[in-house]
């Protein structure tokens, strides 16, 4: 409908992030992520917006620790996950840049998810089962995923759906910058998420992406998230290409 | 061997498979949370199993690419015999793939939407079709069953089968060409993985050449090895002196060639791919235990030395240093493909990122061992019952 | 994956890869396909025996084909490659053009391993003999080998009188409970009379107007052959000097299957009568 | 020639129309469109598909006040019409945008609330707990509440409680009434990790019962001691605008120094860390104090002439005091250098208005009145008391009642006791209600105040989680979003504000409101509620309240519909009910005005310095056990399956029952990271999972709190260790530190 090409993205400053996860509970909640059984752990859960916490590898007390919210980097060229799947279940919206799983049509290999170099696509190894009838309070927008198929943030595609209607309704072509907002976006209590079109030179997530501050994650992998982080520690910059094995890897949150 | 005792062989196998299908039922039913992969580990032991049968039933179309196309007809002597150890690996293979994806009744969703860049679809395309050749190939030995060829529709069935066979072989070799190309490119394509990731020649990283020169390797020696077991088994000598021979000259100079390309590729990707992605390609050698240890391993201790052995010994060493030889190489394939499927995995890939392991669980292991007591059965049951030796009377003379 | 199916598209790659798939699928379920419609249409048009033949001859192993020219000495090294049919085989007639003379002079009978051959017959690899009558038919009967291994195997079950037989076709079969041996025909031709072991032939064939019995054993090549054959039954046997003696004092036992109930005679019988 | 149709023509006719159909497109299409079928069908996976809302696509949105904690955010619930079944379900909840409170923002418990109606835990009838005290049982609710009564009649020599941990609720007022009219009813606060109570503002600043809030906003320096204040501590708007503050406003960039042993996700975050031993956060504090008044950076004459104790007395003065406290002393108590003390302290005085704010962890509860006297005292230094950015007294918010202004009226009212000041032993029945303070306490720390011999607790609560588990009665109130109630000024905000927890969804049946309760109950006991209210409804004493915040006419009104702010003088009395019940919020913009009054540095009565035993140190073999866990922990609101995400399903917090330990600290006790453990103290030993992190404090056991996340199968009643009951609980009903062992389980 919208005749504009447009590339969403987000810059998530990364020194705001307190680690409090309302991006992950309304990523969840707006997704009818269901609920992980008793015996679900941080490996078989669903998270399609995860917060992983990283340091600097200092021994107390000199150990800094940063928070990165890390959802699916939006890959803009040549995402890993598309050209592995067998049949054609991950798409890339072109007058978007959304790169959105089909789980209707995902048989559940897990190729993409092992081509993700961001582990940013989850498995549905269970049934998707809520407590009784809490499955009544699931977000109408959003169809459930089965058992067995793949899922990962879309970037709360029918968010713009609902935008894109609603400006319909209101006789215009575009909607309005603001109006399309996922929802951990929204939900962030420390504003530490921006988002909007990264190809609108106007917009605060261009000027955001656009500073010495910003980076991506593994940018020399040539993926081209469009997901940017921000930092003005140098050492959190550095973790983004960092070889993993030069640092003594990710710290579980212990607090 | 006694009707008694080739049951009571069998007992233990039929447990274990019974085992294992109430282990796949579990897994169809109940889904994947039986296994203990989890979004890291999206792949476990299944596609190492997958992998490694799929490698090791390359003695099939290899040993039928020498005899139908090459017209090397000594190895007519075990050509029956790979067709049967082909099929099992590959029908294994691909029934424990079909357990392996989450929604098993949209495979052949496969085929509907394919998408032709994927590695997956080359392989599910061309391991299909191969299975359906190696059933093909499998018909008339079934139907030249003593009892079966009373019948006058199997005999002429098996006789016209017999015809196409070069044709059958044929196409057989270009889908293994393919697909052992494809899985090793399955991994290779995987840039978030620089560990796995080779840079390509044409369209396919070079672990695409890798492992059809690898599946080439194993197949002969795991021929070898069968071959030698079941005759120990049995206590027949099923093929001649010769065609040992032979097979250990074919597994010792391929595994041979494969260990130099082996040697180059990872030279230069320790030494370009690597470097250029900005990281250094000794890092990946520190987690523990996955240290350099594996390398060295599996190009000098299970490559280099049994391909020699085999190359050079061949007419002189005693058969059980060929058999151990061969045995050497076939670990050698496999713990290729561990390294490029769970090591692949343990490894981070992001600072923030953890190095971890995964222990299979119960249900994985039991249809992981189903495929082997499949295997074992099948075979046993076609030795019995089918000719999978033409020389074994000939030779059976004590 | 078609034309018409939602997601399809014209790009080259997915054009290329589809062709390559649906030419490999017609290659594989074409060549199957053709197996069947050749395999429906040897049931109806009756090459069943030739083929049974032709599949029982195949899986001889390369020792029970060596041609009949090796025994003569004429050549060093062949295999039959023919299902010892030389009325159709090109060594056989060169060879012949040569050496016509040799086999005619033999006249004399021997008897290896106390096994009479007569000399008036000519015999089939399949253990048969087979003689000709002064009115035109020709006799068959076991050779002395066929006839000591099949000594206790049960009755023969030959075929009626007027049935038509083929070169290598199945002659008539030895039933002992489930099992069944062949023996094969050594002629073509109608069948006359029957007989059994008492009346020491088997069948009395009529082998109509052009009988070519050029593919039968005679004169000097039968010996080695027969040699030749002990060996092949010692090796099933599986005799290795300490235990198996086939022969008693150089004679051939006259029920060797009795004599070792402990082997897989049904294997034996299958190999020794050439049938896989 | 014969016209017979024979089998094999049959066969030849089916046979080929079968080769023909292939080349015809309807195969194709067959699998096609089964491919689409099996890629919408639920067959033979999603059981749950079905029960999907089957929305009509109307979608409203209602606003509503939080009252998951007291930090009173304003709500939207995002609401979708049921074709199916004709009602309205919550699909959805963000904060209300613009709102004064909750700045637009909900926390993670927030977001999810709109599950907790169908909260596993969630108990449907009034239950009673087995012979066997493991399980409950359903029991009818007249029953309950003739037993209760029974209870109250015969608690001849215990007292009757009510234990509120939201308090200065209308249904707060409701219940103080009703324990004022009984002869031994006590009305009991138990402690939070927000709340400044008036026995701690009255001891040091005498302001007679003042109520205190912090201003951070307007801080140049926060001194935070142990206080989550980027966890979840204090209003989301606050927390909005505090990581505002901390990236922008140039040279009066918020500066926050975080001083606790804990590598706590505020301390993780803040500018500075200071991590002092366990326990000796007091000892600097008053090295702080050493070195404000001994490098003379703070206004002495002013300090001498406002306070009672400062120094000069014969006695004991706080300068005295801290004459023992020199940062060089204290450097060798708190492992933190002498400069880096004095360092601290010269900052906090330059970069004024500095604050220092105590509250505590959740999970480990409030600091000893002793070490809250020692904090304070360094506000007093700081001259943050009453001022911008400082620690700032709140206008009173009006209760419901007409005598209830100033002071707690003793003659109608229970007065407000403290947890800690009730005897041990002596209640006698104890009412617990529902809401939730954000914090947790350890059962033991009200078990040791309940009549050894007998007693009764009733919990007035949707779930059973927290404390309600170990009553003997519970009487399910209906859950959020369910119940109409109100919202007064969240514990540590500076300025007073009211918001109404307007009702959005019908409730059960079953569940009777606490206001229903009291009246019954007070009924049955014949006691005459006070100001006739024994005949109103709930909306009718909220309606009395806000008549009664209009009648003061100050403050600006928050309209959520528009997210415009109106002056309340502007607005008449119906509008501005009309603004709070649309999820609309009173907002007071003006600090009390402080009494000139004598501030205190020591304790009045003992006019004793602090006394505190720090633990032993690490090397001596003990190390210090603190709990840790973030806001609302323990309650439903955590234990929510969605909270799975956070706990279980990421290693984002660390799930209960899991320790984290510095690697030189475990491995010396022989652990291995991600081993079973055992964590021994005085009060009984646990098994843990361990967890190793390299910014721990060597020495200390950070021990998570709460309940694990219930599953989707979790059943009823289903309780959990909790590190809690381990926990050594002080006299004074703190329970910061416990000393403990860790060795291989």
């Amino acid at each position: 409908m919208s005749a504009k090409r447009a590339k969403y993205g987000m810059v998530i400053d990364v020194d705001r992030c307190t680690g409090c996860g309302a991006c992950m509970i309304a990523c969840a909640a707006e997704n009818n992520v269901p609920p992980g059984p008793a015996d679900s752990t941080d490996r078989t859960g669903i998270t399609l917006m995860r917060i992983y916490r990283a340091d600097n590898g200092k021994d107390f007390p000199e150990n800094e620790s940063v928070f990165f919210p890390v959802s699916c980097q939006q890959c803009d060229h040549h995402p890993p996950c598309v050209s592995v799947c067998p049949q054609n279940a991950v798409e890339v919206d072109a007058a978007t840049g959304i790169v959105a799983q089909i789980p209707v049509r995902c048989l559940g290999c897990r190729y993409c998810m092992a081509a993700c170099p961001y582990h940013a696509r989850y498995f549905n190894w269970w049934d998707p089962v809520w407590p009784e009838g809490m499955e009544r309070e699931l977000n109408p927008d959003v169809s459930l995923r089965m058992r067995g198929v793949v899922e990962k943030c879309n970037l709360c595609f029918h968010r713009l759906q609902t935008a894109r209607e609603k400006a319909a309704a209101e006789g215009r072509a575009e909607i309005i910058a603001g109006e399309y907002v996922p929802a951990c976006v929204e939900a962030c209590p420390a504003a530490a998420i921006t988002f909007g079109d990264l190809l609108d030179e106007e917009s605060e997530v261009h000027r955001l992406s656009q500073r010495g501050e910003s980076f991506r994650l593994l940018e020399r992998l040539g993926t081209g998230p469009k997901v940017y982080y921000t930092s003005e520690r140098e050492w959190v910059r550095a973790l983004a290409e960092k070889d993993p094995a030069s640092t003594p890897g990710r710290t579980a949150a212990t607090d | 061997m006694p009707f008694g005792k080739f049951v009571s062989l069998m007992i233990p196998w039929t447990i274990l498979l019974l085992i294992g299908m109430y282990a796949i039922f579990l897994c169809l039913t109940k889904g994947l949370n039986q296994t203990n992969m989890d979004n890291r580990f999206a792949f476990g032991v299944w596609i190492f199993l997958d992998l490694s049968v799929i490698a090791l039933g390359a003695g099939a179309f290899f040993t039928g690419f020498l005899v139908y196309i090459m017209k090397r007809d000594e190895l007519r002597a075990v050509i029956n015999s790979a067709v049967v150890l082909g099929f099992i690996c590959y029908s294994g293979a691909i029934l424990i793939l079909m357990v392996d994806v989450g929604q098993p009744l949209r495979a052949w969703f496969t085929f509907w939407h394919p998408n032709i860049h994927s590695m997956l679809t080359e392989v599910t395309f061309c391991i299909t079709c191969y299975l359906a050749v190696l059933s093909v190939e499998y018909a008339p030995l079934v139907l030249k069953n003593k009892k079966l060829k009373e019948i006058p529709a199997f005999l002429a069935m098996e006789y016209e089968l017999h015809r196409i066979m070069p044709v059958l072989a044929g196409v057989g070799t270009f889908l293994s060409f393919f697909h052992q190309g494809s899985l090793g490119g399955l991994f290779g394509v995987l840039q978030a993985h620089p560990f796995a990731f080779r840079e390509g020649l044409a369209i396919w990283p070079t672990t695409f050449f890798l492992f059809i020169i690898s599946a080439a390797a194993a197949g002969p020696s795991f021929i070898l090895l069968t071959t030698w077991i079941v005759s120990r088994i049995s206590r027949k000598r099923l093929v001649s002196e010769s065609v040992y021979t032979l097979l250990a000259r074919i597994s010792g100079s391929i595994p041979l060639v494969y260990v130099l390309l082996k040697s180059i590729d990872t030279f230069t990707w320790l030494n370009r791919t690597v470097p250029q992605m900005g990281l250094s390609g000794m890092s990946f050698f520190l987690w523990a235990p996955f240290n350099i240890w594996i390398l060295f391993v599996e190009i000098i201790v299970f490559g280099l030395i049994p391909s020699l052995l085999l190359i050079f010994g061949g007419g002189r060493l005693r058969a059980g240093w060929l058999v151990a030889s061969a045995a050497l190489v076939c670990c050698g394939i496999l713990l290729n493909r561990f390294v490029m499927t769970i090591q692949t995995l343990s490894l981070p890939t992001m600072a923030f990122d953890r190095f971890m392991l995964y222990t299979p669980s119960w249900q994985e292991i039991s249809a992981f061992l189903f495929v082997v007591a499949y295997g074992v059965i099948i075979y046993s049951l076609s030795f019995r019952y089918l000719r999978l030796f033409p020389q074994e009377t000939e030779l059976d003379r004590n | 994956m078609l034309p018409w199916i939602y997601g399809f598209t014209w790009q080259t790659g997915n054009v290329i890869f589809l062709s390559i798939f649906y030419c490999v699928v017609a290659v594989i379920f074409g060549s199957f396909g053709i197996a069947v419609i050749r395999a429906y249409r040897d049931l109806t048009s009756g090459r069943l025996n030739e083929i049974r033949w032709h599949v029982d001859f195949d899986d001889l192993p390369e020792f029970a084909k060596t041609c009949r020219h090796v025994f003569s000495g004429e050549i060093e090294y062949q295999v039959c490659r023919n299902g010892f049919d030389c009325r159709s085989c090109k060594t056989h007639s060169g060879i012949i053009g040569v050496h016509m003379g040799a086999n005619a002079s033999y006249t004399g009978n021997e008897s290896p391993s106390g096994l009479t051959i007569q000399s008036d017959c000519m015999y089939h690899r399949g253990h048969t003999w087979v003689h000709r009558e002064s009115d035109r038919t020709l006799t068959i009967g076991l050779d002395p080998l066929a006839e000591r291994l099949l000594w206790s195997r049960g009755k023969a079950e030959l075929p009626e009188v007027g049935s038509r037989l083929h070169v290598n076709g199945a002659g008539w079969y030895f039933r002992n409970g489930g099992s069944r041996v062949r023996v094969l025909s050594p002629v073509d031709g109608e069948v006359v009379a029957v007989g059994g072991r008492d009346e020491g032939f088997y069948l009395k064939v009529n082998p109509g107007d052009d009988s070519d019995l050029r593919h039968l054993l005679k004169g000097t090549e039968v010996y080695p052959w027969m040699t030749r054959e002990i060996e092949r039954l010692e090796i099933l046997l599986g005799a290795d000097g300490d235990g198996i003696n086939l022969a008693d004092g150089g004679v051939l036992l006259d029920d060797v299957a009795a004599s070792y109930p402990e082997l897989n005679w049904e294997n034996i019988l299958a190999q020794m009568l050439l049938e896989s | 020639m014969s016209h017979t149709i024979s089998r094999r023509d049959w066969l030849k006719l089916v046979g080929g129309s079968a080769i023909g159909f292939v080349f015809t497109p309807i195969p194709w299409k067959i699998l096609d469109e089964s491919a689409k079928w099996t890629q919408s069908s639920s067959f033979p996976y999603g059981r749950h598909r079905e029960a999907h809302l089957q929305s009509d696509g109307r979608i409203s949105f209602r606003y509503t006040t939080c009252t998951l904690c007291p930090m009173a955010c304003g709500v939207r619930v995002r609401c979708a019409a049921d074709g199916g079944r004709g009602s309205l379900e919550a699909v959805g909840m963000t904060g209300t945008p613009g709102h004064p409170i909750g700045g637009g923002s909900l926390c993670a418990m927030g977001l999810a609330g709109h599950f907790l109606r169908y909260h596993p835990d969630r108990v449907g009838n009034p239950v009673k707990r087995t012979i066997d005290k493991r399980r409950f049982a359903p029991v009818p609710y007249d029953e309950a509440i003739s037993n209760v009564v029974l209870a109250i009649s015969a608690s001849g020599n215990g007292s009757v409680a009510i234990l509120d941990s939201h308090p200065d609720r209308t249904i707060s007022y409701v219940y103080r009434d009703f324990l004022g009219k009984l002869k031994n009813g006590i009305y009991v606060i138990p402690p939070s990790c927000d709340s400044m109570p008036t026995t701690v503002t009255d001891r040091s600043l005498n302001t007679g019962g003042l109520e205190f809030g912090y201003d951070l906003i307007n801080s140049r320096t926060i001194v935070s001691f142990g206080t989550p204040i980027l966890d979840g501590w204090g209003t989301q708007g606050q927390f909005g605008s505090i990581s505002e503050a901390r990236r922008h406003r140039g040279q009066d960039k918020l500066r926050l120094i975080q001083i606790e042993p804990i590598h706590s996700r505020t301390a993780q975050l803040a500018d500075e860390w200071i991590p002092v031993r366990p326990g000796t956060e007091y000892a600097f504090a008053l090295a702080m104090a050493h070195v404000m008044v001994h490098e003379k950076l703070c206004d002495i004459d002013r300090l001498r002439r406002d306070s009672k104790d400062f120094d000069g007395l014969a006695g004991n003065s706080f300068v005295r005091l801290i004459e023992r406290f020199s940062p060089k002393c204290v450097a060798e108590m708190t492992g933190i250098p002498a400069d880096r003390i004095a360092a601290a302290a010269k900052e906090t005085v330059t970069r004024r208005p500095s604050v220092v704010v105590f509250g505590g962890n959740p999970a480990s509860g409030p600091f000893r009145p002793e070490e809250q006297a020692a904090f304070m005292g360094l506000n007093i230094l700081l001259g943050s008391i009453g001022t911008r950015g400082g620690l700032v007294a709140r206008r009173e918010l009006p209760g419901p009642f007409p005598a209830s202004h100033g002071s707690d009226n003793p003659g109608h009212l229970a007065v407000k006791t403290q947890l800690a000041d009730v005897p041990d032993g002596s209640i006698g029945v104890l009412i617990i209600d529902g809401a939730d303070s954000g914090s947790i306490v350890p059962w033991q720390a009200i078990q040791r105040k309940l009549s050894a011999d007998r007693h009764l607790v009733v919990s007035l609560t949707s779930y059973l989680a927290g404390n309600s588990v170990n009553a003997d009665y519970i009487l399910p109130s209906p859950a959020y979003l369910e119940m109409s109630g109100d919202v007064p000024t969240p514990p540590s905000a500076p300025f007073a504000s009211y918001s109404l927890a307007s009702r959005v969804f019908p409730g059960p049946a079953t569940a009777v409101s606490p206001l229903d309760f009291v009246k019954r109950t007070s009924a049955a006991l014949s006691v005459r509620l006070g100001y006739r209210y024994q005949s109103y409804d709930m909306e009718s004493l909220l309606r009395k309240r806000a008549e009664k915040i209009f009648s003061r006419g100050i403050g600006r009104v928050f309209n959520a519909e528009t997210g415009e702010n109106e002056k309340l003088t502007a607005l008449s009395l119906s509008q501005f009910w009309n603004m709070l019940s649309g999820g609309g919020c009173w907002i007071d913009e003006v600090p009390a005005k402080l009494p000139t009054t004598r501030f205190a540095f020591l304790d009045s009565e003992s006019r004793t310095p602090v006394n505190i035993t720090s633990p032993k140190r690490a090397d001596s073999g003990e190390i210090a056990l603190m709990p840790v866990g973030t806001r609302g922990i323990g309650t439903a609101a955590q234990s929510n399956p969605i909270m799975s995400k956070l706990n279980r399903e990421s290693d984002l917090r660390m799930p209960a029952g899991t320790v984290s330990l510095n690697p030189v600290t475990g491995e010396a006790a022989g652990l291995k990271d991600g081993v079973k453990a055992r964590v021994l103290t005085t009060a009984g030993s646990m098994t843990v999972k361990v967890r190793f992190d390299r910014s721990a404090m060597p020495g200390t056991i950070l021990a998570a709190v709460g309940d694990l996340t219930g599953g989707s199968e979790r059943t009823n009643g289903e309780t959990q260790d909790s590190i809690l009951q381990i926990c050594k609980i002080e006299n004074d009903s703190t329970w910061r530190i416990t000393n403990a062992a860790i060795e291989p389980a």
